[in-house]
């Protein structure tokens, strides 16, 4: 018996010493991060491709940090006020901050960053921070004043606009900057290595203002270039994270069974990549509603989903993407329907000749990968069977992007980030006055509808968060209505990551948060 | 003695081009046309199985015959007009112009031939005619070098000079004396130049400079490289039928040239 | 006791050969000292008996079929390898035809003739031994020579080289496998010398192949004649010489012409006259080195009579093919001029398409046979090309080729057929009937018999000197063979270096050279009727 | 003596090729339809003109087109190569940091193929018609057919994935070594690519070979070798061979080209850091400096392997260049 109870005891040790091991976090340790493509540049604000955020986020900080619902946490700000107005945004700094060279983090580091530096470098900022007027009103309060209101400023501090140090970059050139090749932020991770070809090592920063934090010791990006070895080397525990890209999808299929690997596919709310054909709405057909519409039934959507992202996608409704707090499910719904397609199709006159085929058009495909080839490949055959007969147009990211930018295509595939706020991310396609030719990402597809326009407008100024899901919402319906792109998936990008590792993805930048918490068990 | 390199070689390059031919009657599916579910092993149905977007295999390898010898063939084509004209001119009229000639070669001998190729394709866009254009452009060389020295000997031959003795042309005495005994070897290169085509178009293809509107090997085992761990028939079977063409031609090659000269090669065969 | 004894040897071919055996059941035999001397035409299987004595068969797919070889007493063909080796280069020296080619090209010489000392571990100096036998085959400094590389050293030289080394190691046989025919007369001449000196000076056995019966004449002890692989006859020299027993050797002696003139034929009035021909060639040079210009025609001039034949004579790069072909227009001069008496006066220098009527009036047979007609056209458009060139009509061009091959003494069916269906002789033949198509007044014969076997040879001579008469044709005759210049030509011209060093009537230039270099010539040639003189 | 006549005739040829291909590459890339200020743009996804127009004029893209390529011939004269766009560095230190890796490769891959194969080559000439050369013949014949990329995903397969015993990719382990583990490491992980890509090459000496012996082996004086009493063991090294490795050695300057062609396939499918991957990486991106710089590193390095293998045909073969 009383062996019996010392076994029993024995058992609740051991599985109370496994919880704790589970859940004390260990110090120490060395993080094996995939990285690829190898990125130019690790300086933030000026080498802002998806894989240099990667360590540009463990060195750099924002002010603020955002959850799985775009709620913005204290970063780098304790605290910050809105006036009522929405005019005015005040931001208390933390004042034990040094960057990585031993120099004090203050508010002369955030005015120059967000009123110079980003300005300067980075375009997509520059648009949001051009409206603020940023200045000092202590070495620990900085304040952002607007002519007019734009409620998404509040969700703008993150993965672009991260806080460089005032004392290297102010007066320099930016973009030669020596520093940027050894970057200095106030992240829990300074930049120690770049060993081109293999990796990036960060060594942990024991100055950090988190107390206690980080806890690991390194992190090594290793470039790893072929999609296959990626996965082979999270299988045998070489490497201990992959996400976006990183991993063919139905390798993450595979991945996420095996015992020592976990999946997760949040944390990229904040992007909310959609994926979409944008027409060239200036020629025929594509100017016909009805032809557009023909195109969105004769399309499965399910399809993308399951044969293309293999599972890692949802299907898209409409130009907001479902993890906006602004989405409008509510929106009249294209099912793949090849008989409703074929009678648009005839109604507009497009009969089928003797082989069946109605027209031909042209698609400009995403030079993004294999996937992007299957995803256009796929649409070829689905419009075909409608009698649409579509020539593929090969392409390079530098030709894709010449060509859409300059409006010369009939149609383009691509996925675009929404950024959770419509107002960010979504209105830029569809605004009238936002037809730049020259300028990738803006209107391309030269869409103009006046109610639209004046929608979008009155919920980008408005401050009332209510009013502006209302204002939304129509907007949704009428683009959806109009099929003024053929929305196909959201995609979901999967973050698989070994079991040891903790802390991974804990909000809406996902693994592109800070890791300052991040450890690793033994 | 080579009479069964030329035996095998064409009854194997004759099945292939027959299957190119009648590729439409004799494929299972429409290539492009998802048939399937995708991914499955070969199976009774699709014997070779089906590729991520489950298009029959089989039927993939059937139509892209097409384009590998139609690649090959045009490509040799325009290399060996290019090569036969640089090579006769610069050695039937030996001088300057010769080593004007003999440097220009040298020039498109140097340069790292298959970089220059993709450069091509990208700059041109990829489409059956830049692959065609890019591949004729880099592997002439060889045909020149040879055509040249064929032409130096063969010019001092009696026969030629005999054929001058009786007043011919430069011209005709170049076309009608000296060009058809020039051809055996020029053949043999030639065919290589094939099988040098279709590998480059194949390397190409595999590197994803291909035209997307038309199945090809290199590209069916270069968009299955993602894949090629789980689903290793895309790139298998593809890969063993080029595998395949290429022995053929060059089998039928070394039938027809015997002392195969492997410094005849094309430049930018993979 | 014979040194060598060859009993019944027999070599096979491999299956669908023309004939079973390339050697078959030959008995030799050669004794301590002497010279024999294997005579055969080309395929008579001389050469194939000669490597056999040492296990040196050329190929894989020839064996050994029967008989026996004894070597001092030892079969040689039941020898292991190393025995061989030994016999090989030790007792048996070896020197082949083409001197140019029997030298590695990469090495000194002084290292490939000590290569065989050491091989066979002479006791001596080696090097001391490689410089005694450079001097003794009169090879000039050997001090300097031993550093020298094959490519540096004329042809004579190296085929002296080679002497030296067959020697080097005091063989008891040494086996000379057509050591000279691959020399010009003069240097063939010399080589012959040495090789009989050097022999019969060290008491070693040589077992000499040629095709030549003026080097039997010159160098035999005793005569085997060799017919498709069977001994056809066998004897002494004189026996052999002088009273052979076989019509086949009697044929094969009979073809090789007197080295004897008649009188000039009459010369009409001149055809064909050239002055103050000058060609040079420049070999390009590079940044360091000047271009070197090489004199091929030095102010020559000739004239050719109606109805005569000229020879030009000279040793190889005398210049005389170069004369053939400016005169030909295949090759441009430097300056001096031709002149087609009556048709077209200094017609050198002329455009190609405005040579039509030099092209009519002169024409060519070439040397080789198996390169002068293309291969890949069929003898009667071959034929037909040069008139259907000049613009006659295609039917009575295709009459004329039938008349003209049945001139040439072919028959009119071969119009159909192509060159390699053809002899050698043959070919020539053709060659010929191509030339007449185009009614020439001058054929330039460009030693057009010297690549045939004897037999042939005479053939040809025979049918161009009877086309000549026929014809009325004046002829030009590019030779190095004197014998074979005497028998056709009425004046002759000698070239060295580019030069014309004497030019007469054939006989008188024949009977009473002028210049010390016909005489050095005339003196290299190995005739028969020499025999008696030399004896 | 000779050696120096070799470089001075070698030195203004070599000059001219590589003026041409600047001069080639040059005008081919301005000709392409991508703009590079939009790739740029494109990439850092931006949405305004002011920005393109930024990199336009800091690169001097709006100068007129001869300007450019005066400018870049005239930089090319000093090594200064320019910067790349994408990676906004110096393309001389960007190309100088992956060239070990490619000449590792290649040089491991030609080295290894020239000297198996032309062994092979010659036994198989020795053996000519036996039951060797004939399996020798038929799998330089096999090899010869191969995709390279083909083969080097199946030796993937088969010995990385299937039997588990070479790395599939890279130049060193995951995790960094030291000291001669990382030697080691490097060789490990060498193997597979080597192999690749020597493969094809291996096969054109095993021909190569096998032809010149042959043909060496027919040549007089390896007859006069023989009737000198040597076996034909030293018939072969002391005078075939030298003979036969003449046309080996001048093939293989021939093939720096091709081998450097062959490295953008094995690198990209072996993930290999050298030049070759570089090379398309930067072609994909339309990075233009970095592209004229690869081709042009890569043409000096082909026209150094002229120079390399003309003075080692010199060495051997006493001659060339004297007569």
């Amino acid at each position: 018996m009383k062996s019996l109870m010392s076994f029993a005891l024995a058992i609740f040790m051991g599985m109370a010493s496994l919880a704790m091991a589970e859940e004390a976090p260990r110090r120490g340790g060395t993080l094996q991060s995939v990285l690829w493509p190898e990125p130019p540049g690790i300086m933030t604000g000026i080498y802002t491709q998806s894989s240099a955020l990667l360590p540009t986020t463990k060195i750099f900080e924002s002010l603020l940090t955002y959850d799985f619902n775009l709620n913005p946490h204290p970063n780098l700000a304790e605290s910050w006020e809105i006036s009522p107005d929405g005019l005015k945004y005040t931001f208390k700094l933390r004042e034990n901050v040094r960057w990585h060279d031993g120099e004090a983090f203050t508010a002369d580091d955030v005015v120059f960053t967000y009123g110079d530096y980003l300005i300067e470098v980075h375009p997509r900022a520059r648009a949001v921070f051009e409206r603020a007027q940023v200045s000092k009103l202590d070495d620990h309060t900085v304040v952002f004043e607007l002519k007019e209101p734009f409620a998404p400023l509040i969700r703008s501090f993150d993965l672009c606009c991260l806080i460089v140090p005032e004392h290297l970059y102010k007066g320099t050139d930016f973009r030669k900057n020596p520093n940027n090749l050894a970057p200095i932020g106030t992240g829990p991770f300074k930049f120690d290595e770049w060993k081109r070809g293999e990796y990036i090592h960060l060594a942990r920063n024991d100055d950090y203002w988190r107390d206690g934090l980080p806890y690991l010791d390194d992190i090594y990006y290793r470039f790893v270039p072929d999609a296959a070895s990626r996965a082979l080397a999270l299988e045998t525990g070489q490497m201990h994270i992959a996400t976006q890209n990183d991993l063919e999808l139905f390798d993450v299929d595979r991945l996420s069974k095996l015992p020592h690997l976990d999946v997760t596919t949040k944390g990229w709310e904040w992007g909310s990549p959609i994926v979409w054909i944008e027409m060239n709405l200036r020629k025929e057909p594509f100017s016909d509603k009805r032809f557009r519409q023909a195109m969105m039934y004769a399309l499965d959507q399910n399809y993308f989903r399951d044969v293309i992202f293999q599972g890692y996608a949802k299907v898209a409704t409409g130009p907001v993407h479902s993890a906006s707090p602004f989405y409008e499910p509510d929106v009249p719904a294209y099912r793949q329907d090849l008989k409703k397609a074929e009678a648009l199709l005839d109604e507009m006159g497009l009969k089928p000749d003797a082989d069946g085929k109605r027209t031909t058009i042209k698609l400009l495909g995403l030079p993004y990968g294999e996937m992007w080839n299957r995803s256009a490949e796929y649409t070829r055959q689905a419009l075909r069977k409608v009698g649409i007969e579509v020539i593929l147009e090969p392409s390079d990211p530098a030709g894709w992007a010449t060509r859409t930018r300059n409006w010369d295509f009939e149609m383009t595939m691509y996925f675009l980030t929404t950024m959770g706020d419509p107002a960010l991310g979504v209105s830029r396609t569809f605004l009238s006055d936002n037809r730049k030719q020259g300028v990738l990402f803006t209107n391309h597809a030269g869409y103009a509808n006046p109610e639209v326009d004046a929608l979008f407008n009155k919920a980008a100024v408005s401050v009332d968060e209510e009013e502006r899901k209302q204002l939304y919402s129509q907007v949704q319906k009428i683009l959806v209505d109009d099929a003024a792109v053929l929305w196909l998936v959201e995609l979901v990008w999967p973050t698989v990551y070994n079991k040891k590792l903790h802390n991974v993805v804990t909000g809406a930048s996902g693994p592109n948060s800070s890791f300052a918490d991040a450890w690793l068990a033994e | 003695m080579h009479s069964w390199r030329i035996g095998v070689g064409a009854v194997l390059l004759g099945l292939i081009t027959v299957m190119a031919i009648a590729a439409p009657l004799l494929a299972p599916f429409d290539p492009m046309a998802i048939s399937g579910p995708p991914l499955l092993p070969p199976d009774a149905s699709y014997l070779l199985g089906t590729d991520m977007l489950g298009r029959d295999v089989l039927s993939g390898m059937i139509h892209g015959a097409r384009v590998s010898l139609i690649v090959g063939l045009v490509s040799a084509l325009c290399s060996a007009g290019i090569g036969i004209t640089v090579g006769a001119i610069a050695g039937y009229f030996g001088g300057a112009i010769d080593r004007a000639l003999v440097r220009f070669t040298e020039f498109f001998q140097v340069i790292p031939s298959f970089m220059f190729v993709i450069l091509l394709v990208a700059i041109l866009t990829p489409s059956l005619l830049s692959i065609t254009l890019a591949i004729s452009v880099v592997i002439w060389p060889p045909v020149a070098r040879l055509v040249r020295s064929e032409f130096l000997t063969l010019k001092t031959r009696e026969f030629v000079e005999a054929a001058r003795s009786l007043g011919l042309s430069h011209g005709s005495v170049i076309v009608r004396e000296i060009l058809p005994n020039a051809m055996p070897p020029v053949l043999a290169v030639g065919s290589l130049m094939v099988a040098t085509a279709i590998l480059t178009e194949a390397s190409l293809s595999f590197l994803g400079l291909a035209d997307p509107n038309m199945t090809s090997w290199g590209y069916m085992i270069g968009s299955a490289r993602p894949v090629f761990r789980h689903a290793w028939w895309l790139s298998v079977f593809p890969g063993l039928l080029l595998f395949l063409t290429v022995l053929s031609i060059t089998l039928l090659s070394e039938g027809l040239g015997d002392k195969s000269n492997p410094s005849l090669r094309g430049q930018a065969g993979h | 006791m014979s040194l060598l004894r060859i009993e019944d040897l027999r070599i096979a071919l491999p299956k669908g050969g023309d004939r079973a055996f390339a050697v078959d059941g030959v008995s030799l035999h050669v004794d301590q000292g002497e010279t024999l001397c294997v005579v055969g035409e080309s395929g008579s299987g001389k050469s194939l008996t000669a490597s056999a004595i040492v296990g040196l068969l050329p190929s894989r797919s020839l064996r050994v079929a029967g008989g026996r070889i004894l070597f001092e007493g030892s079969d040689t063909l039941r020898m292991s390898s190393r025995e061989l080796q030994d016999l090989r280069g030790g007792r048996v020296g070896f020197v082949f035809q083409d001197p140019l080619s029997s030298l590695n090209p990469l090495e000194r010489i002084g290292k490939q003739v000590e290569e065989v000392l050491r091989q066979h571990r002479w006791t001596g100096d080696h090097r001391q031994r490689v410089l005694e036998m450079l001097s003794a085959v009169q090879l000039p400094s050997p001090e300097s020579l031993v550093e020298a590389y094959p490519w540096q050293l004329s042809g004579g030289q190296r085929q002296r080289v080679m002497i030296a080394t067959a020697l080097a190691t005091r063989p008891s046989l040494l086996v000379a496998d057509e050591p000279t025919s691959a020399l010009d007369v003069t240097t063939q001449a010399q080589i012959l010398e040495l090789l009989r000196d050097l022999t019969k000076q060290h008491g070693i056995a040589l077992f000499l192949i040629t095709h030549d019966f003026g080097v039997v004449a010159r160098m035999a002890d005793r005569v085997a004649v060799m017919k498709s692989g069977k001994l056809v006859e066998y004897g002494t020299r004189d026996a052999v010489l002088r009273t052979p027993r076989e019509a086949y050797t009697r044929k094969l002696l009979d073809a090789v012409p007197p080295l004897r003139a008649g009188p000039a034929r009459p010369a009409g009035e001149p055809v064909l006259k050239a002055t103050g021909l000058t060609k040079s060639w420049v070999t390009r040079g590079s940044l360091f080195r000047p271009g070197r210009t090489v004199a091929a025609l030095k102010n020559v001039s000739m004239s050719l009579g109606h109805g005569n034949t000229l020879a030009v004579v000279g040793e190889s790069g005398s210049g005389k093919s170069t004369l053939a072909r400016v005169l030909m227009c295949l090759t441009g001069a430097d300056s001096g001029q031709a002149d087609l008496v009556g048709i077209n006066a200094n017609y050198l220098g002329l455009r190609s398409r405005d040579l039509a009527t030099v092209r009519r009036n002169i024409q060519l047979v070439f040397q080789d046979p198996y390169a002068s007609l293309n291969p890949r056209r069929r003898i009667g458009a071959a034929v037909a090309q040069g008139p259907l060139a000049q613009g006659e009509k295609p039917g009575a061009v295709h009459a004329r080729v039938a008349e003209l091959l049945g001139k040439v003494q072919l028959d009119p069916s071969a119009a159909d057929r192509y060159p390699n269906e053809f002899s050698g002789g043959q070919r020539q033949r053709i060659a010929i009937a191509r030339a007449l198509a185009m009614r020439p007044r001058v054929l330039i014969a460009d030693e057009a018999v010297s690549a045939l076997d004897v037999s042939v040879q005479a053939e040809i001579l025979t049918l161009l000197k009877d086309i000549q008469r026929d014809e009325g044709l004046s002829m030009i005759f590019v030779t190095h063979d004197l014998r074979v210049a005497a028998r056709m030509a009425d004046q002759v011209i000698v070239m060295q270096s580019g030069c014309v060093v004497e030019q007469g009537a054939m006989q008188d230039v024949l009977t009473a050279p002028q210049h010390h270099y016909t005489a050095a010539l005339i003196d290299a040639v190995p005739s028969l009727p020499s025999i008696s003189v030399q004896q | 003596m000779r050696f120096v006549y070799a470089f001075a005739a070698w030195l203004p040829r070599a000059l001219l090729v590589l003026v041409a291909i600047g001069l080639l590459n040059f005008f081919l890339i301005r000709l392409a339809p991508g703009d590079p200020a939009s790739v740029l743009a494109g990439e850092t996804g931006a949405s305004d003109a002011r920005y393109i127009e930024e990199i336009r004029k800091s690169y001097g893209l709006d100068q007129p087109l001869w300007l450019q390529a005066a400018t870049y011939l005239r930089n090319l004269a000093t090594f200064d190569l320019g910067v790349s766009y994408r990676m906004q560095r110096d393309v001389a230190d960007i190309i100088g940091e992956r060239i070990p890796a490619t000449l590792l490769l290649t040089s491991t891959a030609l080295v290894l193929a020239i000297i198996i194969g032309t062994l092979l080559g010659i036994q198989a000439a020795r053996r000519a018609g036996t039951w060797q050369d004939t399996v020798i013949s038929a799998f330089a014949m096999l090899c010869y057919a191969t995709p390279v990329f083909w083969v080097g995903l199946l030796l993937v397969l088969l010995l990385s994935v299937h039997a588990g015993i070479l790395p599939p990719f890279g130049m060193s382990g995951l995790i960094p070594k030291s000291g001669f583990a990382a030697v080691l490491d490097a060789l490990h992980h060498l193997v597979l690519p080597v192999m690749t890509l020597a493969l094809f090459y291996f096969a054109v000496y095993v021909r190569l070979g096998r032809s010149a012996t042959v043909e060496v082996l027919g040549r007089d004086f390896v007859r006069s070798a023989r009737a000198k009493g040597l076996s034909e063991r030293q018939v072969l090294r002391r005078h075939v061979l030298r003979n036969s490795v003449i046309p080996v050695v001048t093939m293989a300057g021939l093939q720096v080209g091709q081998l450097l062609g062959g490295a953008v396939i094995v690198e990209s499918v072996f993930a290999w850091p050298g030049i070759g991957r570089l090379a398309f990486d930067a072609l994909m991106q339309r990075d233009y400096n970095l592209i004229l710089g690869i081709f042009f590193v890569s043409s000096i390095m082909v026209v150094l392997a002229n120079l390399i293998t003309d003075l080692a045909v010199r060495s051997i073969d006493p001659r060339v260049g004297r007569s």
